[in-house]
Order: C-alpha cells, then structure tokens, then sequence
C-alpha cells in the first residue's frame, strides 16, 4: 500500500495499462466498431506498446509522463493519440519538479492533464468521449483518506462514467455523425480511460 | 479479403516504397517519420503546401505531390490520421521561408494532430496557417457534432492553393483562397459495396444485394440512410440535390464538376453518372465550366461514388488551369 | 448486379455522352456510328492513329484520344469488338492526307472487323495501314491458335507511336515504331474477382475465396490456371518471371514499367506490385527509365493486375516523354 | 416445293432464319459462354434484328444478299460479324445478274460464300469454327436431284459437321486460347450456320 506515487510505481502502472489494453485490444475496437471506425483498440495497442519500448528509466514523473505523452503522440494517430498525448504532456508540467506525488499531489497534475485534453478537443462532460470518464474521476481524487483510496474512488468513478456513456448522443468525433444511433453503446475512449486508470488503482493498492 | 499485399502491418511502407520507385523524378518519400515531399522541396521563396490523412484513399494526398499542387503529404495508418511528429518533419522539410499551409480535412483526429504539429512548429519560429476542410452534406452540421467530414474539396482547394502558391501569392493570400474554396464546393457520396481494412480482414459493414448505403463516408462511415439501389440517372439526382440545396449559388455561375469514384466502381459508370450531373447542373442555369472524372480520393476498393461542386471565380479557374505535375494529376508541363 | 447504370443497353450511349460533357475541350463524341475523335480532327499532314475494340476497357481507347496519341477510338458494346462502319467513319474523318494507322488488339474480332474497314477504307483511296498488338505471353503463340492477345503494349504503343506522329513521322515509319514496340514489350495478369457484363447480368466466372485466375485475359477468358492467392511480391514474380523469359533483353536495357489495375484493385496495391516488381527488374541488371501505374486497362471492376514490361529504345524514350493531351494521359502540355 | 430461290423466298428464309436466332439466343450465348466469351447469341440476333428491319424489297437475289451482308457488318460486331457479312457479300458477287437460283447455282453462290469467309478467317475443317458446318454444306449441295433435296442434304449435313466440332480442339478464334480445354463443346458459329441452313431448307421444302 503506497502512499506516494514515484517513478517505480508509475512505471507499473503503464505496465499493467499496457498489458490491460492489449488484452482488451478487441473489445475496444468493437466497442468503437459500433459507433465509430474500429481502430481504437488497435490504435492504444500500438500506442502502448511503443511507450513501453521507449520508456527505460526517467528521472522523475514528468520525464516518465512527458516520455509516455510524445510516445502516444508519435504513435498512435487518429483523434485518441492527441488527446491522451495531451493528458500525459500536461500531466509532465504540472508535475515538474517533484519526485514523488501524494494523493493532493496527483489530483493537481491529473485535474491539469485532463484540462489539456478538454482545451485540446473541447468536448464538456456528456459529450459521449473520454472525458465522461476522466472528470469524474479527478472530482473523485479530492479528499480522500489516503493514496489507494483515492485511486480506487477514482478508478470506480471513471468506469460509472464510462458505462454512464451508454444513453448518450455523441458531440464530438466520429461517433457524433451518428446523431440517435449512438444511443445504447459505451463510449470507446471513455472505457480506454476507466481500463487505464483501474490499472493504476491496482498497481498502488 | 483477397488483396495483392504481403501483411497488413506493411502496406503503407510498401506503397511509399513504391511511389518513389515510380516517380522518382517527381517526388521524395521520407521514412521514420512518413512523409511524401516533392522532388525540388524546399521551394524558395514560395507558400508550401501540407496535407494528409489516413492511407486508403490513394491517390489522395501521396499523389497530390509536386510542382503546382502539394508540398508534402503525410500518409496514416490505413483510415487513421496521421501523427504531428510527421506533419511538422514535413513542414519543416517543405518551408521555403514564405509559410506552410496545412490543408486539413475535418476528422477529429486528423484535426488535432495538425493542430499539435503546428503548435510545434511555431514553437520552431515556422510561419504555419490551417485552413480546415468540411464539405460533405451529408453530415449536419451544428453546434453540437464534430462537423461536417472533409471529402472531394479537398483535392480542389489542393489544386487550386498550389497554383496560387506557384505564382507566388503569400501565405495569409492562400490561405484565404483555400477558405474560399472551401466555402464554395459541397459534396455528397453513396456506396455499392463496403470496403475491407487490411488490418481488420473483413469488411467494413454489410450491405445487402438491393442496397446502397446514401451518404456515406470515405471511411465506410454509415450515411444518412439504407436505400433501395436506384439507376444511375436517380442517383446522379440523389447526389445533386442535397448539393445544390446547400451550395449558394446564383444562375449562370461556373462551377467544377468532380465526378468521384470510391475504388471499385468503373470509369465507365463514373461517365453515367457524369452525363446525368452535368444535365442537373445545367437545368439549374450553371455552366459547368470545368470538370474531373474518375477514382481521385477512395475507400480502398469500394464500389461508390462522390460528387462535388464547387462554384468557381475567375482566380479559382486561372489556378485550376496552372500547370501541376503529380503522380495523379498533370497537365500543363 | 450492383452498377451505376441505367440499363444496360444504353451503357456505352450514355458512357460516350458523359465524356463528352466532361472532356469538350479534348475530343469529339461521334454517333451512329460511334466514334470518339480528338477536338481538332483532322490535322493536316499528319500520320492519324487509330484505335478501338470492345467497351469496359476504360479509359481505353477513347481516354487516350487526344494530341500526342490517338486520332480517333471506336467504341464497340461491353467487351465486343466494334463494326468495321465505326473504324471506316473514324477513318474518314481524322484522315489528314498522310495516312492512318490501324492499332488493333490481336482478336479474331477486333482483327476482322478492322481489317474489313482497312479494305473499305483503300477502296475509297484512303492509305492505311495497320499493326496488330499481341504482347501477352499468358496465351502461348502457334500457328495452331489465334495467336497471342494484345493487352498492356497496345496503350504505350498508343503513346510512343502518337508522339512519332505529332513529330512529323511518315506512315510507314509509325507502323514501323508500333510493329517495334509490340516486339519490345510483353505483358501477364491476373485476376482475384471476375467481372459482370451489363448485358450478362451475372459474374463472367467465379473464383473460390483462396482463389486467383493466373493469366487472365481482358475479358474474364481463362487464363493459364486456376491458383492459391499469393503474397503481393510473389504475385509480381509470377507475373515477372514469364515477361522476362519470353522478352529478349540484355543487362543494362533500359525498360518501362507499367503496372496496370484491371478495374477493382486499389492504386495503394499497384504501389505494392509495383515496388516489387521494379527490384526484379533490377536485379535482372535491367534499368527502369520509365513507369506507368493505374487503371489504364480495366476489365469493369474486375479486381487483378497486369503487368506489361517493354524494352526502351532511345527513340521510344522520346516519343512517350513528348507531350500528350487526352482525358486519361496527359503531360507535358 | 420450290426448285428456284427467288426473293420471296430467300426473304421467307431470312424471316426463319431470324426466328430461330431470336428463339435459340440463350442456347447460343450459353454455347459461347463455354469456350468464348458468351456473347454469340446476343451478337447474331442484334444484327437479324437489324436485317430484318433493312431488308425492304431488294431488286433480285444479289441485292437482298448484299443488305444482308452490309447490315451483318455494321451491326453485329465480335468474330462472327465480318464472317457472316462476308459469307453474304461474296454471295451478292456471285449472285450478281440472276433473278433465281436452281440447286447448281445456290451450290456455286454458297460455295463462294463460304470461300469468302475462309479468306477472310483463314479457318481450316477441322479447326472448330463455322467452317466445320459450312464445308459439308457446300459439298452435300452437289448433284441433288430437286431443289429441295439438295437444301435438305445441306441442313444435315451442316448439323453433323456442328455436332462434330465437339470433340475437336479449337485453332481459331477466342476458343483457341483454351487448348484442350475446349474439347467436349460443340463451337457456337458452326451451330448457327446449321441453323441458318436449317431455316433455308424449312422454307423452301
Ligand atoms: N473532441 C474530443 N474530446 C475528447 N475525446 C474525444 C474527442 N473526440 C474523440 N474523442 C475520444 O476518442 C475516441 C476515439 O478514439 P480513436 O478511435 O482512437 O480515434 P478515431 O476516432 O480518430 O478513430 C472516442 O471514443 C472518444 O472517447
Ligand atoms: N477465324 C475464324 N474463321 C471462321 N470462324 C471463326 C473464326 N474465328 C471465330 N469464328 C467463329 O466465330 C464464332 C464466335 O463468334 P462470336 O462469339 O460472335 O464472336 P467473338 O468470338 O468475337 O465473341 C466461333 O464460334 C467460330 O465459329
Ligand atoms: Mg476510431
Ligand atoms: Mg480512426
Ligand atoms: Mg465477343
Ligand atoms: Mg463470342
């Protein structure tokens, strides 16, 4: 049980997204199959997969977040690979200088990153994306007892985001030249958010 | 799926290897990261122009690469936009010191990552402008969608900015011209058949032997709606009126007519189909003043068809008629 | 039958009249009978070329009538040659007082047909000339058979034979540059689907899903056998190996490459032919100056390629480099 | 019974003749789909069709010979076309001048018909082709003793030679390119020359 988030635990933590999103690989496409163009999954995976290539060992946080951010940006394309290339590179700035992150410190840098991805693709919360998934989940952060605890509410609050994406008429990307269709299936980008922060969830508790 | 490549994870390399085996005296192809530059880039003293987008749609942008037309292109995975670290080797590769225009078809992630790759570039000191383009009507626009999608304007306003370009307009000139463009062309598309990704191995929807999907998109986006297949004089009007609905237009306006094929559709029903648009446009008291027939921006090997209009000026027609000599598309030198 | 089409008797018709809307500046539509000439027939002193054989071959012929190729193109139905009438109005009419020639695709009917119009056309005191192209090495040539198909050379003899023209050739020495072009050059296909005539309504034949026709002919004929679908690359060596057994070549000849796609096959898989096919010609010490690579020749939407090689003379460098303006070949101009 | 072809009666034959086209397209096509390229049937009744509608009321036997062959020519496209056109045309040559035809004198026309068409094809017996019915034709019109003896003899003798073609491998036409393939399948021209020399003998037996 951690109460601090250094590069050894953060390190885990891609490794287990990684390992998360590859065996997920399918199911993320399809879900984006359904209601966009089947590549998301596909398009993580590779993402992924180079991240854990590249990643060797950064000296803080920021150089592993602003490492993982340009590796996503580099790799995976589409409109995903912006945007959680943005999450990670703000995450970097916010988290510059520290050596480790405590439950406060990591509600400031992911509260920072996902206002990247939100400046970066202006999507507001129902609009059936990722986002449905990461603002719950950094309001879930603030104020909670200890680091696990706050990670597993986060990690609870993203996945009750994610499925809350079902009802929803998409606003942004692809899933939005849908209009009514889209109603009745899960958000892909918002489930790749929960898978991503579950696996962090796991490797600090 | 019965395709001549060797694995999927190898054809977009394998494609750009050949491109440059085949025009080598047009073009350059650059790996790691991908892009297409023309043979003489960087171009002194001139706008460059960059586009590119998911692979899939050839010849659209690789093909759309040298003098009169296109700087750089930068190729995707197959239907998946590419990165920024392309867009701004590109960029960087092409600028003659006179600016670089991004030429950006409206998809999500074909926006955002021209939008980070300019941002780096400025960041370099690199004079960039994007002009985004949103022609097809059969996605509404509004507030609340990601817009309309970027279709067969695309490789008009390509054409037409490089001729600008050539003859030596400056970068905020082009751009505006390529908004102008923009504004004045609408296009709509239907399907016979989907398409198969490489990667995924099986096609990508399922229409049935009667059908054809009305409005669809150059990634096997579903449409407006399933439909009875109808004869091509049916069709030609079925593309045409939600057109010209859209497209501001006056009688006696000049417009280009791009007759688009998908892939898999022949040239010679490209010309049915042509024959029927043409009579449209002229019933509507437009001269059609210039016109492009065939295969220029697919969906792999879909049996489809798109049509654009674009109401022209003077100027668009000086730079439409300019010289361009690409893989795709040459005339004049 | 999934086609844009009205019906199917009125598809060459109503093909013929979209291109004529679509290309008023390039060619002439001729009806009843049908032929398609170039807009300024006929030029004075000039050699006239011309061409023609069944429809659903496009753009050929009638894409590549124009300055600097052909004359004058005959359109015959769907994959049926055309009538000698067609060939001896085209005749008449591009006739500039120093000849036409005859370019004819070695079959039965497409040879009949034009040489009753070549008798027709001496008796009217026309002089003509005619050269038959058979460059396709899927077809084993005796004096038992009707000889090899003309495929591939036909439209790079079009081409290098319309620049000799343009430049002042008599008739004798532009029927002699075609007799030495269809020498030079020797083409092999294949195909991954057949194709629907219009009129037939169903497939011209099936194939298995695993499936691949090798050496397949233009018109869905049989080819050499019915094989396991391959690798790209080594698809491009079956296709190779044959071309290069049969054409006389020495190390250091230069050659051009034409990668042709027969209707349904995306440009993106031609590249991949393509890069291949251009290594093999390489490690065979041969030197590719020139290339071609589209849907020049199609079989409707049959999805397959053909590859056609020809050995380069100076000489033929120089007339395929010389300008042509035609709706699907255009450079220099 | 007649024993002179004059113009009513060759237009009575062509009138069959056309008929059974019509009627024996499909048979025809599927023939051709066989060991060609499947377009024989559509081919011969698109070009009587147009007989048909050109034929008028020609001056004598030449004249009607000569519309028939010139019409052929200009409409029917493809192999059969020109051959066809031409077996007419050269009739019209030896034609020229008589108003009727005996038994002798049809031998002598048809005779020089089918030389024409063997110029023009340059086919051989043997080679499975058109020429396969029209050689016996010729030959059984020799020495029959009334005019529609000598027409009936021909009719047969033209459907034997068809049927024969099947075990023959083709050396002309599109079906050469098939080699051994086309054994087993009777060659679509030399069952519609059978056809027209059955209708000639229907109309004037
Ligand atoms: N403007 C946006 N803001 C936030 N997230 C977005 C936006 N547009 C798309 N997304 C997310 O991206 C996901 C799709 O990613 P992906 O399939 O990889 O890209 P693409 O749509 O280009 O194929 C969507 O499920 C959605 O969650
Ligand atoms: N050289 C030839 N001489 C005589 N008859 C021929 C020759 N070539 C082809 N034929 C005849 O033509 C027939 C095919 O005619 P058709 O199908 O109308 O033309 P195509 O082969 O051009 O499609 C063959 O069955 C054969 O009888
Ligand atoms: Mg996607
Ligand atoms: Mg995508
Ligand atoms: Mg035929
Ligand atoms: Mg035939």
């Amino acid at each position: 049980m951690a109460d601090q988030l250094d590069v050894p635990l953060l390190t885990a933590w891609l490794g287990r997204a990684a390992a998360a999103i590859e065996a997920q690989q399918g199911h993320l496409s399809d879900l984006d199959a359904a209601i966009g163009d089947g590549d998301h999954g596909a398009n993580l995976a590779r993402g992924f997969k180079a991240v854990m290539a590249k990643l060797g060992t950064p000296a803080d946080p920021a150089a592993l977040f602003r490492t993982v951010g340009m590796t996503l940006i580099g790799t995976v394309g589409g409109a995903s690979g912006p945007l959680y290339g943005t999450l990670f590179v703000e995450m970097a700035k916010a988290a510059a200088g520290r050596a480790t992150l405590d439950a406060a410190g990591w509600h400031g840098v992911l509260a920072a990153g996902v206002a990247g991805v939100v400046a970066r693709g202006k999507a507001a919360p129902g609009d059936k994306t990722m986002i449905d998934a990461l603002t719950p989940a950094v309001a879930a952060l603030e104020g909670a007892a200890s680091l696990p605890e706050a990670l597993a509410r986060a990690a609870t609050a993203a996945r009750a985001g994610a499925e809350a994406t079902a009802p929803l008429v998409a606003r942004k990307g692809r899933a939005s030249y849908l209009g009514e269709r889209a109603i009745g299936h899960v958000d892909p980008g918002a489930t790749s958010s929960a898978m991503l922060l579950a696996a962090l969830a796991e490797a600090a508790g | 799926m019965k395709k001549f490549i060797n694995a999927p994870e190898n054809v977009v390399a394998e494609a750009l290897a050949g491109m440059a085996a085949a025009h080598p005296g047009l073009i350059r192809v650059h790996t790691d990261p991908d892009f297409i530059t023309r043979a003489d880039a960087p171009v002194r003293g001139k706008v460059a122009l960059v586009s590119g987008g998911g692979s899939g749609h050839e010849p659209m942008h690789g093909g759309f690469v040298g003098r009169g037309m296109l700087d750089a292109a930068c190729p995707g995975a197959v239907f998946t936009s590419p990165t920024p670290d392309q867009m701004l080797a590109a960029t960087r590769a092409v600028d003659g010191g006179a600016g670089v225009l991004h030429i950006v078809k409206n998809y999500t992630g074909d926006v955002l990552n021209f939008e980070m790759a300019a941002d780096l570039a400025k960041e370099e000191g690199l004079d960039v402008a994007a002009v985004v383009i949103d022609d097809d009507v059969a996605v509404q626009d509004s507030l609340y969608t990601a817009g309309r999608r970027g279709v067969g304007a695309t490789i008009l306003a390509e054409k037409i900015c490089g001729g600008a370009a050539e003859a030596g307009a400056d970068l905020a000139t082009v751009a505006a011209l390529c908004r102008e463009v923009n504004g004045a062309a609408r296009s709509m598309g239907v399907a016979l058949s989907p398409c198969t990704v490489p990667h995924a191995g099986k096609p990508s929807f399922t229409l049935g032997e009667g059908e054809m999907e009305y409005g669809i998109g150059i990634h096997g986006e579903p449409g407006r709606k399933r439909i009875p297949i109808e004869p091509a004089d049916r069709v030609a009007e079925m593309l045409m009126e939600p057109i010209l609905a859209d497209l501001p237009f006056r009688q006696g306006d000049k417009v280009l007519l791009f007759v688009n094929g998908l892939g898999g559709t022949p040239l010679v029903e490209l010309y049915i189909l042509y024959r029927k648009a043409e009579e449209i446009a002229r019933s509507h008291g437009l001269t059609v003043a210039r016109s492009l027939v065939g295969p220029y921006m697919t969906s792999l090997e879909m049996a489809g068809t798109s049509i654009t209009l674009l109401r022209l000026t003077d100027d668009m027609i000086r730079h439409w008629d300019a010289p361009v000599v690409t893989p795709a598309l040459r005339w004049g030198a």
